[in-house]
């Protein structure tokens, strides 16, 4: 008992740190099977803080959000995009416009800047003030990514951070949101998932290439 | 009273469908212009009757539109609803047999529709006592007479000039718009009652931005110069009977409103508000007599003469204003009396002259008078109408014009009594006001000369015949109307002069400013009697040939054109004109006798090229760089978002 | 009853799916249709007799709702009407049939009612995000590369915006929780509404959810700078896809930011909210006023214009007060109308002329009289002359500005009126007449030789042109009514 | 009294007119060692002219007879408002003056019809340049009589004459000889004599209002050379009222009548001397130097008006 305990503790400890983590990786990888994986270790983590904190609250509602999450961000999600990427046989290297150095550089410098731009709520909100950096820092990230990266693939994903980092923001400054809100908000992930899948392949189809920076017919 | 108001104001707004039900049938076609004719004539006696006797006519509509929207009929607004119905009624009468020789099918259906609606919206002008009426009638005016524009067909020029005319009125109105809306705060319902409050309890600044707004706005609708540009090339194209109203009427609308918030709603300003519109008013005097004489198109160069008047009504409104900011209402009232009385003298002239080159377009299809020549012996009545307008525009004595220039060059006298600078820049504007006086009697010399007198100078104008009845109608009773208003002003001064009471408060006129009034009569029959005695006297008459310096015989081009005859005043302003010329000569084999010599000069007006093309060059240079900004790149344009977001929150740190 | 508003799409959807042959989806729909616009006409008079109607916690429906509700089903019923014979020019694709095209227009529809219909903001975005996911599809219903680029774009950009509408929401739920609602409705715009006074403890997180909930929301709204996915999306999607766009789904996240909008000034004053809807509402106006004069393609000159208009929605509800509001709601619906009778004009010219690019259209108003009489009517209101509706609805907006004094917002609003007007006319005049420059159908992708007017593409342009007419010139009393008591829930 | 007075002098004008003409002409002879025609000679041109028929050009309209009298009318009227004798025109209000322009203006608007109306090139070039000289000539014309009523707080004509009346010849303000530079040079230019026009002239490279007449004959003719030499005695007439009144009678009496006349003919004869040795002593301008000619005059007139203000 005391074991399960002493596991919540640490992992609501250490998950920023982790997150933290993933995100540089993801900043540094060169390919986007790397990112999946990154992206799935991401939701696992956060799975398992909503999972602590389950216990540690003692809110039902929170066990079956991470049930939820378990299914469709740790499994559904990642194994779809892999498929995805197995079935376009495209080239697999994620096209940065930035060197994988400096990608790295400016999400630190992105961490740095969230753990600034919470400074002022914190006294409002009295909560982890890491966990919060963190959730910021994957909607920073997010957003770099997709500005970034200019393969279809690595959108969505970057997307998918970003809207990581919202779920982790609601999660850490409110225990989670009503149960139904955060079912719809995740069945919402999936279609858009979905779409953007449906949406990859016709852009392979028609332009016979995934790189969206070269998408400018439409313009002015 | 009311009824007859009610019941005017409603038929021009249902004839329109009486207009497209009769569109088949000549007779019916017929029946429905004489009611046009006779709904006019009902409203002119309305009007006539607002404006002796002074009766009110009231016509609220508010509970049916979304806004507070009310008609009334004070006597400022029943003079310019007579001006309408004056000018209309026999414009009415002239486009019968106009439009039925000149348009079939569609196109004389739409004529027709939009002619009742056209003045319908300007009759809401006039007679608006709301804002929101007002801006309305506005709205729709641009539109029909757009519309009416459109029916003469299209081409490529035409549209050009079209866009031209409504993005000019479109811009013009929001100045209106903005100029009605600055009265807000203080009243609610944006009646003009409220107004008059409001204005009269106004700050000075917002006094002054609502006068600069009124002033701008109306002054693009009236054509004031740099704000001409569309006049000249929005009146020539339309039907003639449609440029004689929107030159006699359409322009005079701008002048109401100007009246309206300027002098009644606001009650005068700052002594520079009259400078401003003196100097507008001379500014479009001068120059717009100037660009008349150069021009042999009879309707551009008549349009060009509507910049002039306006620019003299403008010099009128100018010494009212100076006047009132000096606290001498008296002289401000003879002021006003001469721009209103030219006003309406205009509209009636233009009209006038605009139906004669309707006529004469009729009957030799040409409006270029260097085609022209001896249509006095072939059109006699239209000659004789002609003249009477020429006279008149020119501002002879014993013709309308005059009596209201006279009106402003006495209060341009009585300016010498007022502080300096007035009393020097004043009576400075009479020498303004005869130099354009000068030149309008040269131009129009020459418009009458060639076109009416002489030899023919085309086998049309050898074969013109003169118009059917109706449309000699119509000129001559506008044509009685100049000499009856320049012979006996009083009939009209007196209860100009109660009109101008209601907002302008001061002392009445003194009954030595109006002598001149009583003064006319004698001298017309002055001239008027040695006129008979000098004609009936007996003389013998022989016709032979002209003079022809011992040449076998003179043919018509030995005459001096349009363009010879107003060659020196070209070369003497010729700064005005800026003249490109080009010679070309194609030598043969001696150098004395080259095969042909080719000659072209083009006049520019600069406006557009100075004043129009930089201006919008800056608007569509900022649209291409914010073309330039819409990448086509989706990571910039998430870019975008995020950088807003940013800027948003470090606002929120910050402000 | 909310509930079989919501069914009858959802359901129609699928029914319609199911159908194979052309024609019988074509009625199917038709029926569904007639079905839904009577159950929405039921719920009207329902929250017309009885102020709210609510069905369980998450449905709710007041005279705002029933408003916007109006508009929608008279917008889908011209559109589904234009349809019938829009339709029989897209060629048979992978997803281009009419069963799908139905399908997904009314999996669209149903998002966007139930964007109206639901009483909780977490709902409520769901939703708006659902409506994007629904008309994708739609938009890159062409599978032309332009409709693909237009799709991706649209997603992509609107999903990312919407992101931070919910990052927004959240903000607020959390401000609520600690000012003591209780978490299960503290996400309940009606409980909000009545707690919003508590909220003022809270003011910057408030804040700070509303500038979130402005800039997504504002995205699929199209404010600028985030409206960059709109144009392209308008002017790819099919004709009557466009016309839905423009004229409802606008509306929709229009009506999310009016709700937040009035929980933000009931916490913490109208000064904050107004403000940034000002500020939005103003560079709107402006860039799209210029973007308009440099346009080729019909439909993005449209697109453009519509961003221009919700510039002024949100002028009108940033200035706020009765009159600023009612101008404000009163422009929306006229907008849609006009805007709707504006694309339908495109669809047609489209159709003939086989391009939308608008220096190849010659000679309109010989060969296509009626549309040319659209076009015109649709232009002149849309540039706000009377007697149309949005001439009323623009004085409203004006006159509201200068009352209460903003006069920069004023000027700025009459200016880019003006540039609008010149752009319009410019690039309309020189479309009517002339002679075309190439043979019809040489890029159309329907059937060449003389077109074929049906009923079907006319009717729903003139039944638009009275409408515009009327409201123009005698705005129904029950109408009015009807808008002061939206105007009521919100303040 | 009065009015009899008042319409007495017009008549002296009109029936003078003529006579000044022929005094200018003869005095001119004189300074050219000429012996030159008798001063009554005008009023013989005059009567022959009646008596001889019209010719009218075949393809003239009814204007070619109307303009003559229309001119001659028109000038006459004119004359009723200037002061000659008594210092009370027949017609006389505030502002009268303008009038007085304007129907001289109407005279000129009339003879340039009739001019064109002849369908011969010389019509057209003298009424062309006609426009121009008079267009130039209307402005200073105004403005210097504008001057002088501003300093003489009189608007009237013959207010200007009483108020000159009072004042004391020796003390002449720059107003009045600005004004009077102004007006002389004007009273030329509207009169058409030498520099601006020569009246005896028919060369066509010169001519201006001889080329307007030039199709006229018999009583028509003699309607306009009556006009114009009216309308010499008048714009005289003028400057004496305005600038040299003195000598005119302020109130009606025998011995003022007597007086008055002796100023007045003192006074023509006077200013026919000054003309007569001006242009014989002057040569022509050429058509385009007139403008500038014209160009003086205003700016004399502008500063008159301005000096209005300065002397205050």
């Amino acid at each position: 008992m005391g074991l399960v305990h002493f596991a919540a503790e640490k992992t609501l400890a250490s998950s920023a740190v982790l997150l933290f983590i993933t995100v540089l990786m993801m900043a540094a990888a060169r390919r986007i099977s790397t990112c999946i994986m990154l992206f799935a270790a991401q939701c696992a983590i956060i799975t398992a803080q909503i999972l602590a904190m389950a216990y540690v609250h003692r809110s039902p509602e929170a066990y079956a959000i991470a049930g939820f999450m378990l299914v469709i961000k740790v499994l559904t999600i990642p194994y779809a995009l892999s498929w995805i990427v197995e079935k376009l046989k495209a080239p697999r290297d994620v096209t940065a416009s930035t060197t994988p150095a400096q990608s790295v550089f400016i999400v630190s410098a992105l961490i740095l800047l969230s753990f600034f731009a919470i400074g002022p709520y914190m006294q409002v909100l009295r909560v982890d003030e890491d966990v919060l950096a963190a959730a910021i820092t994957l909607v920073l990230t997010g957003a770099f990514l997709m500005v970034s990266r200019t393969k279809a693939l690595m959108q969505v994903i970057g997307l998918l951070v970003l809207e990581n980092g919202i779920f982790l923001a609601a999660l850490v400054t409110t225990f989670g949101m009503p149960l139904i809100i955060e079912i719809g908000v995740l069945f919402d992930l999936l279609m858009g998932v979905f779409l953007m899948g449906l949406f990859v392949f016709r852009i392979r189809d028609t332009f016979d290439h995934l790189d969206v920076s070269k998408l400018r017919k439409l313009r002015g | 009273m009311e009824i007859a108001f009610h019941f005017f104001v409603a038929s021009l707004f249902v004839l329109p469908f009486a207009a497209v039900a009769a569109q088949r049938s000549r007779m019916a076609r017929a029946v429905v212009t004489t009611a046009f004719f006779v709904v006019l004539v009902a409203g002119a006696i309305v009007a006539a009757r607002g404006f002796w006797a002074g009766e009110a006519a009231v016509w609220d509509l508010s509970a049916f539109a979304p806004f507070p929207f009310a008609l009334a009929l004070d006597r400022l607004s029943a003079f310019f609803l007579l001006l309408i119905c004056v000018v209309a009624a026999p414009v009415t009468l002239f486009s019968g047999p106009y439009v039925e020789r000149h348009y079939g099918g569609a196109p004389r259906t739409w004529l027709w529709a939009l002619l009742p609606l056209f003045l319908g919206s300007m009759v809401v002008v006039v007679t608006a006592s709301t804002a929101f009426a007002f801006l309305f009638g506005w709205e729709l005016m641009t539109l029909f007479s757009a519309g009416l524009i459109l029916v003469d067909g299209d081409s490529d020029e035409r549209r050009h000039n079209l866009f031209i005319y409504l993005l000019m009125m479109h811009a013009g109105a929001a100045a209106v718009v903005a100029a009605f809306l600055l009265f807000l705060p203080g009243a609610p319902g944006l009646g003009f009652g409220a107004m008059r409050a409001a204005g009269s309890a106004m700050s000075p600044v917002m006094k002054n931005a609502l006068f600069l707004l009124a002033f701008i706005g109306f002054g693009a609708k009236a054509g004031l110069i740099p704000l001409h540009l569309w006049l000249p090339r929005a009146h020539p194209m339309a039907p003639s009977p449609v440029s004689a109203l929107m030159s006699g009427v359409m322009l005079k609308t701008a002048i109401y409103g100007f009246v309206r918030i300027a002098f009644d709603l606001l009650g005068g300003g700052a002594p520079w508000w009259g400078y401003v519109v003196l100097a507008a008013g001379a500014v479009s005097g001068v120059l717009g007599v100037l660009y008349a004489i150069a021009e042999h198109d009879l309707k551009r160069l008549l349009a060009y003469h509507s910049v002039e008047n306006i620019g003299i009504i403008y010099l009128g409104l100018g010494a009212a204003l100076l006047f009132l900011a000096h606290g001498a209402p008296t002289w401000a009232t003879l002021a006003l009396l001469g721009a209103l009385l030219h006003t309406l003298n205009h509209a009636v002239f233009k009209s006038l002259l605009f139906l004669g080159a309707g006529a004469i377009g009729h009957s030799t299809h040409t409006l270029d008078i260097e085609e022209l020549g001896g249509l006095q012996k072939l059109m006699p009545v239209t000659g004789a109408a002609f003249l009477i307008g020429c006279c008149s525009i020119v501002g002879l004595p014993l013709f309308n014009g005059f009596v209201s220039e006279w009106m402003i060059f006495r209060s341009f006298l009585a300016g010498s009594t007022l502080a300096d600078p007035a009393s020097v820049l004043l009576p400075m504007m009479t020498g303004v006001l005869a130099l354009i006086g000068g030149l309008a009697a040269a131009c129009f010399a020459k418009v009458y000369g060639v076109a009416f007198l002489g030899r023919p100078r085309s086998a049309e104008a050898e074969h013109a015949v003169e118009v059917p009845l109706p449309m000699r109608g119509a000129m001559a009773i506008l044509a009685a109307f100049c000499v009856v208003i320049g012979v006996a002003p009083a009939i009209v001064l007196n209860p100009l002069a109660a009109a101008i009471q209601t907002f302008v408060p001061g002392t009445p006129l003194l009954h030595e400013q109006l002598r001149f009034a009583h003064v006319l009569p004698w001298i017309a029959v002055a001239v008027a009697a040695l006129m008979l005695l000098t004609m009936f006297a007996r003389t013998a008459v022989r016709l032979t040939a002209t003079w022809a310096c011992g040449l076998p015989k003179l043919d018509s081009r030995m005459q001096y054109t349009s363009t010879a005859f107003s060659k020196p005043l070209r070369t003497v302003f010729a700064q005005v004109y800026r003249p490109t010329r080009v010679v070309e000569v194609t030598p043969a084999g001696e150098t004395y006798f080259p095969t042909a010599i080719s000659y072209r000069s083009a006049r520019t007006t600069s406006y557009e090229r100075l004043l129009y093309r930089p201006a919008l060059n800056v608007i569509v240079a900022g649209a291409h760089i914010l073309r330039r900004l819409q990448t086509g790149n989706i990571q910039i344009y998430l870019l975008y978002i995020f950088l807003a977001l940013l800027a948003l929150m470090l606002g929120m740190r910050f402000a | 009853m909310l509930i079989s508003v919501l069914l009858i799409p959802l359901l129609g959807a699928f029914a319609v799916l199911a159908c194979r042959s052309p024609r019988l989806a074509t009625r199917v729909a038709l029926t569904i249709g007639a079905l839904e616009m009577l159950a929405i006409g039921n719920v009207v008079w329902q929250v017309n007799r009885s102020g709210v109607l609510t069905a369980g916690r998450y449905l709710r429906a007041d005279s705002l709702t029933s408003f916007f509700l109006i508009n929608i089903g008279l917008i889908f019923g011209l559109v589904l009407t234009y349809s019938v014979g829009y339709l029989r020019h897209i060629p048979e694709g992978r997803f281009s049939s009419p069963r799908w095209f139905y399908g997904l227009v009314f999996l669209f529809l149903f998002t966007m009612v139930s964007v109206y219909l639901s009483a909780n903001l977490g709902l409520l975005w769901i939703f708006v995000e659902a409506t994007t996911l629904a008309s994708a599809l739609l938009v890159g219903y062409y599978n032309t590369e332009g409709a693909v680029e237009a799709g991706w774009k649209y997603l992509i950009v609107c999903t990312v915006g919407i992101a931070f509408a919910l990052f927004g929401t959240i903000t607020l739920y959390l401000a609520a929780v600690r000012a003591g609602v209780n978490p299960v409705d503290a996400l309940d715009w009606s409980t909000l509404m009545s707690a919003a006074p508590a909220l003022a403890g809270m003011r910057d997180l408030v804040k700070l959810a509303f500038v979130f909930v402005i800039v997504g929301y504002g995205t699929k709204i199209g404010f600028v700078p985030m409206h960059s996915w709109l144009p392209d999306a308008h002017a790819e999607a099919p004709s009557p896809i466009s016309a839905l766009l423009s004229a409802v789904l606008l509306n929709c996240a229009m009506y999310a930011l009016m709700r937040f909008d009035a929980i933000t000034c009931r916490a913490i004053g109208s000064g904050f909210s107004h403000t940034l809807l000002l500020i939005f509402g103003a560079v709107s106006i402006a860039v799209a006023a210029l973007l308009m004069i440099v346009q080729h393609d019909l439909k993005r000159l449209l697109a453009y214009s519509s961003i221009e208009h919700m510039g002024i929605v949100a002028v009108g509800v940033g200035i706020g007060g009765p009159l600023g509001l009612y101008g404000a709601l009163l422009h929306t619906f006229n907008h849609s109308i006009a805007k709707t009778l504006l694309f339908f004009s495109a669809g047609n010219v489209r159709e003939h002329f086989g391009t939308l690019r608008m220096d190849r259209i010659r000679g309109m108003a010989r060969f296509l009289p009626w549309t040319t009489g659209g076009m015109l009517v649709g232009g002149l209101a849309i540039v706000g002359m009377p007697p149309f509706g949005l001439f009323i609805s623009e004085f409203l907006i004006l006159t509201a500005a200068f009352t209460q004094g903003k006069y920069w917002v004023a000027a700025i609003t009459l200016a880019g009126l003006s540039v609008v007007f010149g752009a319009l006319l410019h690039h309309v005049q020189k479309m009517l007449s002339g002679e075309r420059t190439q043979p019809p159908g040489e890029t159309a992708t329907w059937l060449p030789g003389a077109p074929k007017v049906l009923l079907t593409d006319i009717g729903p342009m003139a039944a638009c042109g009275a409408a515009l007419l009327v409201l123009g010139i005698r705005i129904p009393v029950s109408f009015v009514e009807l808008l002061r008591r939206a105007m009521a829930v919100l303040s | 009294m009065t009015a009899a007075i008042s319409i007495l002098q017009a008549l002296l004008l009109i029936v003078a007119a003529p006579l000044v003409r022929g005094t200018i002409a003869r005095l001119k002879a004189i300074l050219q060692n000429r012996r030159g025609a008798s001063v009554w000679r005008p009023y013989a041109d005059l009567l022959k002219l009646f008596r001889k028929e019209d010719l009218v050009p075949t393809t003239a309209s009814s204007v070619f007879r109307v303009a003559p009298r229309a001119v001659f009318a028109a000038t006459v009227a004119a004359v009723l408002f200037v002061p000659v004798l008594h210092a009370a025109a027949a017609l006389s209000l505030a502002g009268d003056f303008i009038i007085l322009v304007y129907l001289l203006a109407l005279a000129r608007f009339f003879l340039m019809l009739g001019a064109m109306d002849g369908g011969s090139s010389f019509g057209g070039m003298g009424a062309s340049r006609e426009a121009l000289v008079s267009t130039l000539a209307e402005a200073p014309f105004l403005l210097s009589i504008t001057a002088v009523a501003i300093v003489a707080r009189e608007m009237s004509l013959s207010g200007i004459a009483r108020w000159s009346l009072a004042q004391d010849p020796s003390r002449i303000s720059a107003v009045h000889v600005l004004a009077f530079a102004a007006l002389a040079l004007v009273a030329i230019a509207e009169t058409g004599r030498i520099p601006v026009d020569n009246p005896t002239t028919h060369l066509e490279l010169t001519m201006i209002h001889e080329a307007m007449v030039l199709e006229y004959s018999g009583p028509s003719l003699a309607w306009i050379e009556w006009a114009s030499s009216v309308k010499l005695s008048l714009v005289l007439a003028l400057l004496v009222a305005l600038f040299m009144p003195w000598g005119m009678m302020a109130s009606p009496s025998a011995l003022g009548m007597a007086l008055a006349i002796a100023a007045f003919l003192l006074k023509f004869v006077l200013l026919a001397a000054v003309v007569a040795v001006g242009e014989s002593s002057i040569a022509k301008l050429r058509m385009y130097l007139v403008p500038d000619f014209l160009g003086v005059a205003s700016a004399l007139a502008i500063l008159a008006v301005v000096f209005t203000a300065v002397m205050r």
